[in-house]
């Protein structure tokens, strides 16, 4: 039920909407988020960023934890639209969708499914700076209290 | 043990794909490599490379067939096992 | 620095994220909501809803509260677009976008005004059925339970 | 009190405007009253329409001069006083 796919291509968030809300009016409301790229990593200009994935396991799981989010809140409907390749600052990184009868369940669905992107989907970062170099992104620590507040599910 | 011709599949991503110096490599499985933490040490001195890629473990995570594995799991010829950093995608 | 529009015209949630957005690297992450016009009301089948609003009071309402979203998830930008009139099911009703530097606070930003405009913002919704009759919408206490959760800065 | 003489403006939303028969009226401050909920007082006798919009008070929500206000607030020549069911908006 959950549309899931791993691209270099930007996504457009209307046409997203559209195509989970086609010929619906059981939706009573959709969660959303977008990721962008900020121009700063720790007070730090970069010029970009550029996303690495594993791609045998990324689309089965991010499939997987969409159909978990799906039963918990009942949603009616899930998107999940993840870059990947090299992406300047201001450039959408990722799209969550999460459609339902009442706007509590679709909100806490969107919430669930970015904790557990940024957790525990195979992405990594690399930022590259203006002459050059490039670190690759360290995991923070918010990020898995966050995805550790959803408990068995987030694992 | 029917299968013990076919080779692991090892998988390196992010920065431990850039010391290892490969993305992807196939080999038999070696013998007394029954694990995921037996294959790291198997693998930390095979070169410099690998060496500082898996100098630090606590900064090393593993899937085993695309499923996140603690160092404990136990591995089979024909496994895919990839090794790559806390995960900074979203 | 909010955007807020009540109107009777339906909107492209790409067109307000792209004005949200427009010229800025330090947005993280945008958190955004999309309520719609659900095709039954306690088991009915409805087949409109009309929205009426207190126009000298609704803009600069959600304005404030707009603003106070913005201090206290410290936002980069919040767009608030509500829709007033005769709407059909499946419609768009309301959209909520809140940006951040991470997406903890845009997605705060973006729960907490969207259970303010259900409880506090002066809309009223009545419900029309196949035969032409018509109810004016109950407010229901969940709503008024999920506002009470932000304290102070709903009432 | 310089402003005596200003009238109050008052606005019906929703169902309270379908009962009373009409979205908004001006007139003065009647004698005697001085909060919202005198003015409802005031408002519930005027005639049957009047009666059904204010006949369950607890389903009523004011508004002064596009605030929120309780029964208790004060009124003054020259406000805005609106009556509205509680909202259901978002």
């Amino acid at each position: 039920m959950a549309t899931v796919r791993v691209q270099e291509a930007d996504f457009d968030v209307s046409a997203e909407l559209a195509a989970l809300t086609a010929g619906r009016t059981d939706i009573g409301g959709i969660g959303c988020f977008v990721g962008t790229v900020r121009d700063a990593a720790a007070g730090r200009p970069i010029a970009a960023m550029t996303l690495e994935h594993y791609p045998a396991m990324t689309e089965p799981a991010i499939r997987r934890i969409a159909g978990e989010a799906a039963q918990r809140w009942s949603l009616l409907g899930c998107t999940v639209v993840h870059r990947v390749g090299r992406l300047e600052p201001g450039a959408q990184i990722v799209l969550v969708l999460a459609a339902a009868a009442h706007r509590g369940e679709a909100l806490a669905a969107t919430n669930f499914l970015i904790d557990w992107l940024k957790t525990r989907a195979p992405f990594w970062k690399r930022e590259e700076f203006a002459d050059g170099t490039g670190v690759w992104v360290e995991a923070r620590e918010t990020d898995d209290a966050a995805a550790a507040r959803w408990g068995g599910a987030a694992a | 043990m029917a299968d013990t011709g076919r080779p692991l599949t090892v998988l390196y991503f992010a920065w431990l794909r850039e010391r290892v110096g490969t993305a992807e490599e196939a080999f038999s499985l070696p013998p007394g490599v029954a694990t995921v933490a037996d294959l790291v040490e198997h693998l930390a001195v095979r070169g410099p490379g690998y060496a500082a890629a898996f100098a630090n473990r606590r900064s090393v995570r593993c899937a085993v067939n695309q499923e996140f594995a603690p160092a404990s799991a136990a591995l089979h010829p024909g496994d895919e096992v990839a090794f790559f950093p806390p995960v900074t995608g979203g």
